[in-house]
Parts: C-alpha cells; structure tokens; sequence
C-alpha cells in the first residue's frame, strides 16, 4: 500500500464517503474540473459527474448558504472555501443559520454540512492567503471545528465531520498538505469528533498543540527528549468542543503545559485552554501555563513570513521557562 | 456604438383598486371557490394580524412584523405552492404559511419567544422566517439545487422585500440559480419601504424585477394588491420553474400600511397623507368589491365568513396564551443531534443555578 | 444640567465631534430621517444634513466596505450596524481591510472608522438581536474594540473612537442604552481608548466585566459589600488592545478575580483575560479564576431569555466558590 | 402584460483583430503620439510581465498573476485618469498602475512578498491591488461618496474580473454607486475565466455590462482588445461620472493568455486550441498591425522602443532585487498609529527571540 499526503488522505476520504453515500455533494470555487487548486478534489468530478461536483460562481456567501439549503434538504454538503482568506463572507451564514437551524426549529430542519477551507502560513502563499483564525469559529455555538494535522488524521476526521449531523468547519493545514506520507487504509473508518489524540506520552510537560504548529512541537519534544526532558504532545484536533478532560489529565500527571499555536494570540484558542486549565487544574499547575503563538499582528508577506511563524526555538524558551518553576 | 441585446419588464393587473376588471381575467377565476378561498384566506391573515398587534399591545407577544396591506401577495403565493415545494419566507408572509399549515398559534410563539413556533409539523421542509435580511435567499439555492439532483418535482419560492434586494446575499443567490436553472421562484414583496428608507434609497434602477437581467433570468412587475394578477403570475412562474424552464423573480407592488413593528413608530418618517392615498389600493377591499359586483357576494356571507375567521384566530390564540413555556433546558437540547460533554456539564450547572435561584 | 442616557450620550457625542469637525460623517440603514432605531442618532441629519447623515441600502458589506472607503479618502465615518446579529457580513472587511489598511501600505492609508453596533439581550428583541460576539472582534489584529457601559463612558469613549487614527469597533450594551442616566457635560473631551476603568475599589476579590454584565457585577459587589466582602469592580471598557495591567495589579491585591460576560464562554474575552491571569499573575492567585459567562449556546428566544442572561446570583456564587479557597 | 420598461446594451469596436478599421477613428488617435503612447505602455506592461514570470520561475518571486492578453484593458484605463483619480485595482492592471506612476520596482516588491510594494509615492490615493476578489468595489463607493461630499473634481475607477461580478460586494457596490449617483467607473476585466471557471459559469447573464441595469445605471461592452475602443469609451464613462453625470459598468471582453497566477496550470482545464484561438486577437498584435499600416511605423522604430522598455524593466528589476528586506519589527510598526502597549511587549519579546535564534 503506498503511503499518501494529508491533501491526497482528503481526497481519499471525499471518494470514499461519495462512493458509499449519494447524498454526499462537493460545491466550490474551481472544485470541478480544476479539482482544486490544491488538488483535494482532483478526479471527483469525472468520478461522479457535474452534478455532484459542482462549480460554483465566485462568491463565498452563497457557498455556505447553499450549503445549509442543500442540508436542510437532508443531503450532505462538503463546501470548499478556496482559502480561509476568504471564509468570512460566510460568518454570517454560519453564525445565523447553520449553527441555529437545528436550535431555531426545535430540531424539525439540521445541518449536516462540512466547511473545509485550507489555512495557516508557511508555504509562501500571497496576501491573505496565510492566515489562521480557527478561534473566530471555536466561538460560534452550534457548530464544530475540526483541525487534522496529519494524513491518517484528515481522512478519519473528514469522515467522521462528513457522518456527523451538525456543521462541521473543517480546516485543513496547508503547510502539511505536502509535509508527510502515512499508509492511510480506505477502509472508511471515521475517527472520533470529540477527543484529543495523545500523541506521545512523556511526564515533565504537557505541550498542546494542533494544524501545522503540531510539528513543530513534535520536533522541540524531541529535541526536549535529548535532553533528558519527557514531553507528552496533545493534538487538540477537535477544536470545539473541545476535550479539555485529555489535556486536563495529561496536566495532573505533568503539572506543566505549553500551548502552541499558529494563530493571533489575543483570544486565540490557547487562551481557553489556559483558562481551563488555570480554572480546573489550577492546583496541579507547577509553573504558569504558557502560550506560543502568532503575534497580534498581521500575518507578514512571505519574505517575513517566518519571522511570524513560531518555531521549535520560540518552544524550546516556552518549555525551559515553564520548567524553570519548582 | 451598436446595440447588441435588448430586454423588457412587464407589469401586469388583472383588477383595478376600484374592484374593476381591466383585461379578461383568468382561467381559475371561473372557479368563484377558488377566488373565495383567496379572499377568504386574505381575511384570517388580517384578522390575525390585528390580534396580534393587540397581543402586543397588550403585552401578551413581543415585537411583531405587521403583514398589513400585503396580505395579497403570501396568499397568492401560498394557493399555487404544492404542499411539497419548499417556502423560505421573510416575516411578513403569514398568508402563505397559513395556507401550508402553519399554524397561527405557531406565528404566536414565535412572536412570542418560543422557538417552538417555528417547529410546524404540516409544512415540515419550510423554512423558519429568516430574519437576517434576505439571507434565505442562497438557502433556496441549495434547497432547489437539492431538488434537481434528486430530480424531484418541487420548486423553492423565497420571499424578501424591497429593502432585501440591496443585500449581496439576494443577488449571489438569483445569480446561482441563473447558473444551474434551477426551480426557484424569488418573491419581492416591494412595499415601498425598509424600515424607514423608502424604495428609492434602496435602488436606482426603476424597477426591482429588472434585478434578474443580472442574473440572465426571467423577471416581472406585478400590481401586488391584485391577488388575482399575483395567482396568475405566481402559477406561471412556478409552472417554468416546475418544468424546468427556469427561475423567476416576481415584484410585487404593495404597500406597508403599517409601522415598520410595533417597536416601530412610521409617523417618524413618511406622512399620514402618504399613508391615507395608499388605503385607496388595499388588496381586501379591492376583492370585496369584486365578489359583490360579479359574484354576487353579500353582506351576509361576508359577515359569517369573518365570523369564522375570528373563530379560528380566537381558537388558535387561546392555544398559544395556553403553551407553557419550554424547560431551560431546551436551550441545549437542540444544539446538537448530540449534546457534547462541555456543554453536559454546562446544561448541568445551568438546571443547578436555576434551582438554586427560583 | 439634565441627565441623560446612554444613547442620548452616544448621540450627543456624534453632534458634538460632527459640529468639531466636518470630516466626521454617518452612515448605515435608518440612522437618516428615522434618527436611527434606538434613536441614537435622533437630529442628526436636520442638523448636518443628508449628504453627512446617510440612509444606505440594506447591505452591510456595503457599509463597512464604504466606511473604509471614506475611511482611506481622510474623512471619519461612524457607520452604524443596526443590531450586532447584523455584523457579521462586514467580518470580511474589517479582517481583510479595515484591520489591515495602514499595515498593507506601510501607512501610506489608514482607516480612522468607527463601527458602531447595539448588542447583548435583555430586551426581549426578537431573533437574532440580542447577541454578544465582541470576542469574534477581539480576535483581529489592527482594530480597536470598544464597549462603554455607561452614559459618561459612552461620551468619552465615543469621541476617542471617533477622533482614533484607526478602526474601531463601538459595541453598546443596548440593555444599558436607557437603564441609567447622569450628568455628562458636553465638553468634548476624550476618555483613553487603553485603560481599563476601576469602578469601585476593594480588597477581597476583583470582579471584572464589561457591557451590560458591568451593572449585574456592580450590584453583587454592593451585595457582598453587606456581608462585609470588599470587591473591587474593573470595567474593562476597551476590551482590545486589552489593559491588562490595571487587572494584574488588582488581582495582585486581592488574590482572586472572577471575570462576568454575557457573550458565550468558549474561547470569550474573559478566556484571554484568565489566561493571561495564569500566566502573569498566577503566584499571586489564591483561587482559580472564574467565569461566569453565557453559556455556548444560542441566545434563546426572550421567553427564555432570563434564563440565559445571567445574573446577581451566578456572580455571587461564582465569589464564594473563589473565596472558599483559602 | 404589458410592457412598461426596455433596456439595450451596448458594444464598441473600432479596430478589428487584423488591424483593420471599423468604424471611423475617435479624435484622440489623429494625434499618433496619443496612439504611440498606448502602445508603449502595452509593449512596456508585456515585457515586465515576462520578466516578473521568468523571476518566478528562477525563485526570485513568489506566486505572480499575469496580465498577457489583457494590456490593453490596464493600458486604456491608465490613460484617462488624471493623477488625482483614484485607482482600485484588481491584480491585474499592472497597464493602469504604471501609467500612474506606480514603479514596476514596487509591483515586484509586492508579489516579492514585502509589503513596501504598495506604498507607492506617486499615486498615493491608489488603492492597493485587492487580492479578496470584488472586496474593493465597496470602497470604491466611499471613495466617490467622499469626492462628491467635498465638491471635488475626481473619480474613482474600480476594476475587476468577470469572477468578480458574481460576488455580492460588487452588487452592493453598484447598486450604492446608482443611488448616490456617485462619480465612479467600474470596469469589468472578463477575461473568460476565473482560474478554471469559465464565464459562463458565472452568470447565466448574456453579458456582464447588463448587471448595470440590476442598479439603474449605464453598462456596456467594449471589445478589450481594442485600445482605441477603450480608451475612448472609458474617456466617455469617466467624463460622465465626473460631470456627476452617474456611474458606469464598462465590461471589457478579452481573453487571459496566461496562466491564472505562476501557482496555476490552465491545462488542466482548458485546452490549448482554445488559447491558441485567442491568441490571433491579441491586442497588441493589433496596434501594432495599425500602426503600421496607417501610422508607417516601421521595424526600427519598434525595435527602439521595446528596447527603451527593455532596459526600464531591467533597471527595474535590479532595484527590486537589491532592495533589502524589512526588519521583522515592520510587521508592528504599521498596525496601528501608535503602538498599544500590549504589541510593544509583544514587539520586544520577537526582537529578542529572533536575535537568540538567529
Ligand atoms: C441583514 C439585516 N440587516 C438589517 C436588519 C434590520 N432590519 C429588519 S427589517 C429591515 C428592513 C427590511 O426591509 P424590506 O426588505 O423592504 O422588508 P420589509 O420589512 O419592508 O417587509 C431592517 C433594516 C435585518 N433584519 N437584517
Ligand atoms: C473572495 C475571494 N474568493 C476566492 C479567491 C481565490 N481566487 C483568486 S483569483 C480567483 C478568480 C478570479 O477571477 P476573476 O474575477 O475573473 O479575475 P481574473 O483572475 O480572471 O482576473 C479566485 C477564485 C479570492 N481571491 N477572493
Ligand atoms: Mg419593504
Ligand atoms: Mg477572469
């Protein structure tokens, strides 16, 4: 079996669920044809033909409304936004209708539709196409975030947010697109929506990570490792809601935690999970939880752009600070 | 300069506000149930609405949309709808859900802070009133999209206003279903304002039908206080649309006789006089007059007929004074299919403080 | 001199900046003839005329879009969305543009707009009217958001956001625009757009909170202050960029916060404040940091409202648990 | 039903693809040095295309977006602007932002990814080129607003593709643009495609210039290979709007030769008989065939010329390459006016862990 990338693990999940359920439909900007222009479509439309695998006219808001009629019509919807650059058109679909619907009609109309959208930095992309505001969404109740960071990841999940009954966003780490191989089986089993993955046990600290800055953190526990410091790796994944009793425990055992992630840090993801933790796991904490993260600026274009990405160093500091408390 | 494509709007009236007929009128009319019906229907819808303000009045509903002067237009729409089609209504179309089903005590409730209002079991693939501007409209996009894919015999019918016209929502939406011809029917219900921007401060194209040159699609003026013209047109639309011959978008031209709400005060921006001219086109008297010129309508009948009326506006608004209201708890329940843990644990906390402070 | 109102302040700071200077303009639906829909704009447009107050179309990507337009040419707009549920389609312009004018040309543009906006419930407005989603905003880099919670704080504020180089967000607790009245002068001065307002001061515990939640916080402080607990009570008042310091300072003093929003929990303002807490305050902290918040749901419909919004109670109780630890 | 309201679009073209004249010269080509100059801005604009593409192919330049095949549509626009205009540009007018003074240094800059590249002295109310497609046509409206409100002698001139036209910001743009009657020309770049989708996939409108009559104002076509035809129709629209004579739609029909951006491969979705169709209608093929044939230009003058543009390009180019990069701390220090507190700590802390990780 030969080992395949996170967008080919996308696309291997989209097949599987159209091939096994009909009422599963793609719709976006150049999905078609093109089969995106990162390829996560790629063959779907010769597959399963113009009508299933729809282009649609360059406009981001009738995207996800569409979305949301579709579903309420009990079909299942997987609507590409090109880049999460332009994802903000439909806040307000998602906000007032696709995280309502089920609530607003006493469950008689649901909304089992999947927003995907490529994001983060790191690949030289031009402007406004580098963000990463996972966090304006992981405040809309009603609705779930998804972030899988790895190709084993992205197709289980994509299968479970493509099953699940609700709107999923479903936001896909561009820089990994292309970063990793794994031997990813197309045997349809979905993964859970609702636990984080521990993805290497350790027992000094708990860093807590997801999306492309997962790696990085993979990397510092390493480096950390050969140093004698025992790091456990949380990927968050399932960003709302979010399982907060994985990271929870994971702190009572270390008693230390770093949070790393891409985004702005004012409000960003990472401070719920600080304050989760400095309200629940207070009396376990050892040192103050710490947050590596983008700064509140703009993401830079891409001749600075890794000036703004974080990396293992700015982790490695994070880490030494925290265990410098004793 | 050569001129390369040329397009046209038209307008259509069957009836006069004098009740007078100024062209042959349709088929169905021969039928005078079926304009009975109409009329009648158009009467509930009133008579409903002045319960409702007083409701308000009374402080027994909260803020509520008056359909006032329109009620023409939801009717019309409502009697060509087939049970299956799918309406997506603004908040002003009572008389097209009343004629699917919903019921009036539903309307209350909603009205009345009760999600459960918008939870009607007759016309179950509706949709809730949208109350973001002309939002729905890409909703009925995928609806009939949805409808085409499964090849069904359906159409999507939205209705929004005149001030909806001027959201980029409405327009992404007719032009989508340009795109895929698909079976939808947009309604604009131009009753001259938003709030208190008049019709010329939305647009400066003369008429709102001509939006769907845009879009490539079809699109006409309807006199929207002649509910035999609206019947007309509505039925041709959705016959074009039902057998695939495309989207339409239908104006028609009406007029808000009420404030905007009732946390709405229209004195503030247009004229009594204004306001008085426009009593003259009320699409109830304008069908009264007709049944009692050329069907022998009387007083009698029209007496029993709002009598009945009444009786079932009274019926469904002591069903509504009579819902107890919904367990705190309903406000997690329908979150999701499934409650997640996090928000166990606040529905938990919720049920605890609750209790604690009653 | 009369007291007056919070909107009345709102509108008495527009007349006054608008007499101050002629490149302050207002635009949005209805704030024209009509004076807006909670009247906060009530004479404008006898007064300055139509060309300076502006009745829109319908289209809130249009107003904002526009305001950034008017923004760029040097003139001030104050644009109006009629109620917060309705912001949502301006997202795409403030993330992709208001925030990033002066950013995107090195400051060759910029963007002197205020967004105005009523939100929060306890008005028994119908659906869709009565959310708090100022986190959403809090979370964009380049923008200001602002949220007064009292006639003298809305003046003063008001002014600053108008006459601010850069894009502000203005969000008015619409349960306060007529709940309370005072003196406020008319005298054009300013209120800082980056401190935090210390309400009343105490030793025991610091309560924080913003908006409508400020008066609910106000009254259990004067509660416990019967049963001899000295609360001190921060109005955070310029929620971004965030004053933190003003709260570690009080919370060095008392050991423990609890931190009351209306908006829901999940990834709130009150999340960044808590963790911020955590990591620079947390060896001053003798409790875990509270919040007491909306819950991640959707505003429910008013019969039920009371029962979302939160209350005098949930605070206190928020307090004893915090003072429980000893 | 009657027939209450006609529109007619229209479409321009003076030279046809063979050089050849059509209908008689407007007056400004009498003047051989107005044509010259279009020329050489073409010329100009295609060899800096080149080159920004052969920089991107030897990693000297991040994702680019071409504008082959579409130079005269920048070109025209460029033209008629006066220096106080204000330009809002989509990414392909590379034509229109040279001519107004905006370095070609400063186009590479940009898509060299440093933000510099849009800080431009000489157009300095330019809008930046707007990536989120259509989101500019909004500002465009406040820019007007602003221009009419201070009774000042100027437009603004919005430009995006035909993609763009099916966005709901452009709508409302428009449809604003109409009821202000505001000075602004909005021209559409239909380049018959949007990355992989094709026109008419956009709209199922027959033609883009007629989403003017959506907001009651003036659109038409013009052949947007033609300069001539272009430049004397935008003429016409700009004159039009600064006599506050109301806004325009301008569709301009060409063709994009290239790529979507260096990040794209057409041939995935189009195939090359198509594109080498298009290439007989290339607009500069055509001025230059004219200007030939009834302006005796001959080889040398054109070799004179391309070199003149050759060697601006390339001292361009060298100032675009030895520009050194900002300091990381550029990325706060156009935030805000004046630094918050809070992004001074955060500048701070990224000065120092970017020295330790140096
Ligand atoms: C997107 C949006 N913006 C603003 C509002 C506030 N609002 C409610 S109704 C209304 C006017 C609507 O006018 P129109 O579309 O003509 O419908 P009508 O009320 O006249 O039936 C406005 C501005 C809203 N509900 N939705
Ligand atoms: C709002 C938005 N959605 C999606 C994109 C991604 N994208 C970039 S260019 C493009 C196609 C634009 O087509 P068109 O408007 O015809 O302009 P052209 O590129 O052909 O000049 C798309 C979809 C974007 N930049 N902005
Ligand atoms: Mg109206
Ligand atoms: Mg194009």
């Amino acid at each position: 079996m030969t080992e395949i990338t996170l967008v080919d693990a996308v696309n291997q999940a989209l097949a599987y669920e159209m091939a096994a359920d009909e009422d599963v439909i793609i719709l976006g900007e150049d999905v078609g044809v093109n089969g995106g222009v990162f390829r996560a479509t790629e063959g779907l439309q010769k597959k399963f033909g113009k009508t299933r695998v729809i282009d649609t006219p360059l406009a981001e808001t009738l995207i996800a409304g569409m979305a949301i009629g579709l579903a309420a019509e009990g079909l299942k919807p997987v609507a590409e936004i090109q880049f999460m650059g332009f994802i903000y058109s439909t806040i307000d679909q998602i906000i007032n209708h696709a995280g309502r619907m089920r609530n607003r009609t006493r469950g008689r109309l649901s909304c089992p539709m999947v927003l995907r959208a490529p994001f983060g930095g790191g690949i030289h992309a031009p402007e406004h196409h580098s963000e990463s505001t996972e966090s304006i969404f992981a405040h809309i109740p009603g609705i779930r975030v998804v972030i899988p960071s790895s190709p084993l990841r992205a197709y289980g999940l994509l299968l479970a947010a493509i099953r699940d009954p609700d709107p999923v966003i479903f936001l896909e780490p561009k820089r990994v697109y292309r970063l990793m191989k794994q031997n990813v089986p197309d045997n349809g089993a979905a993964l859970p929506l609702d636990v984080c993955f521990t993805l290497r046990e350790g027992s000094d600290i708990t860093l807590v990570s997801w999306g492309a800055m997962l790696h990085e953190t993979l990397l510092a526990a390493e480096k950390l490792d050969e140093e004698g410091v025992s790091a456990e790796v949380i990927d968050v994944a399932t960003i709302k809601p979010l399982d907060i009793e994985t990271i929870l425990e994971s702190v009572e055992k270390t008693g230390r935690c770093v949070i790393v992630h891409e985004g702005p840090r004012t409000v960003g993801v990472g401070a719920e999970i600080a304050a989760q933790l400095a309200e629940y796991g207070l009396l376990n904490l050892l040192a103050p939880v710490q947050r590596v993260t983008g700064y509140d600026t703009i993401m830079p274009l891409f001749r600075l752009e890794n000036k703004y990405m974080l990396d293992v160093d700015r982790i490695l500091t994070a880490v030494k600070n925290s265990l410098g408390y004793t | 300069m050569s001129q390369i494509i040329r397009f046209e709007i038209g307008y259509t009236q069957y009836v006069n506000h004098l009740g007078e007929i100024v062209q042959d009128l349709p088929k169905f009319t021969y039928d005078t149930n079926s304009l009975l019906s109409l009329y009648r229907m158009m009467v509930l819808t009133r008579l409903f609405d002045q319960k409702a303000i007083s409701l308000q009045r009374t402080g027994k509903l909260g803020t509520y949309a008056s359909s006032l002067g329109q009620e023409a237009v939801g009717v019309a729409i409502g009697d060509v709808m087939r049970p299956e089609d799918v309406l997506l209504p603004s908040y002003r179309e009572y008389g097209a859900q009343l004629q699917r089903g919903v019921k009036i005590s539903n309307i209350l409730l909603y009205w009345g802070g009760d999600e459960r209002g918008m939870c009607f079991s007759d016309a179950k693939h509706d949709f809730p009133i949208s109350v973001p501007v002309a939002s729905h409209a890409p909703h009925a996009v995928g609806v009939a999209y949805a409808i085409k894919y499964r090849n069904e015999d359906r159409v999507a019918v939205c209705v929004l206003g005149d001030g909806g016209t001027s959201k980029g929502d409405f327009y992404e939406a007719i032009n989508a279903a340009g795109v895929w011809q698909l079976p939808i029917v947009f309604v604009i219900n131009n009753n001259q304002w938003a709030i208190s921007v008049p019709r010329n401060i939305q647009s400066h194209a003369q008429t709102l039908a001509q939006k769907a040159i845009a879009a490539g699609i079809h699109g006409e003026q309807v006199d929207g206080n002649d509910v035999i013209a609206l019947r007309e047109r509505f039925s041709a639309a959705l016959h074009k649309a039902r057998n695939r011959n495309g989207p339409s978008i239908i104006e028609a031209l009406t007029y808000r006789l009420s404030d905007h709400t009732t946390a709405d005060d229209a004195t503030h921006y247009r004229s009594q006089h204004e306001v008085e001219e426009q009593l003259k086109y009320d699409p109830i008297n304008r069908i009264n007059a007709l049944l009692r010129t050329k069907y022998n309508w009387n007083d009698e009948q029209d007496n029993k007929l709002h009598h009945e009326c009444e009786k079932i506006v009274e019926n469904e608004v002591q069903q509504y004074l009579n819902t107890p209201p919904q367990p705190l708890e309903s406000m997690f329940d329908y979150l999701y299919a499934e409650l997640p843990r996090e928000l166990i644990k606040q529905r938990q906390k919720a049920t605890r403080e609750n209790k604690l402070n009653d």
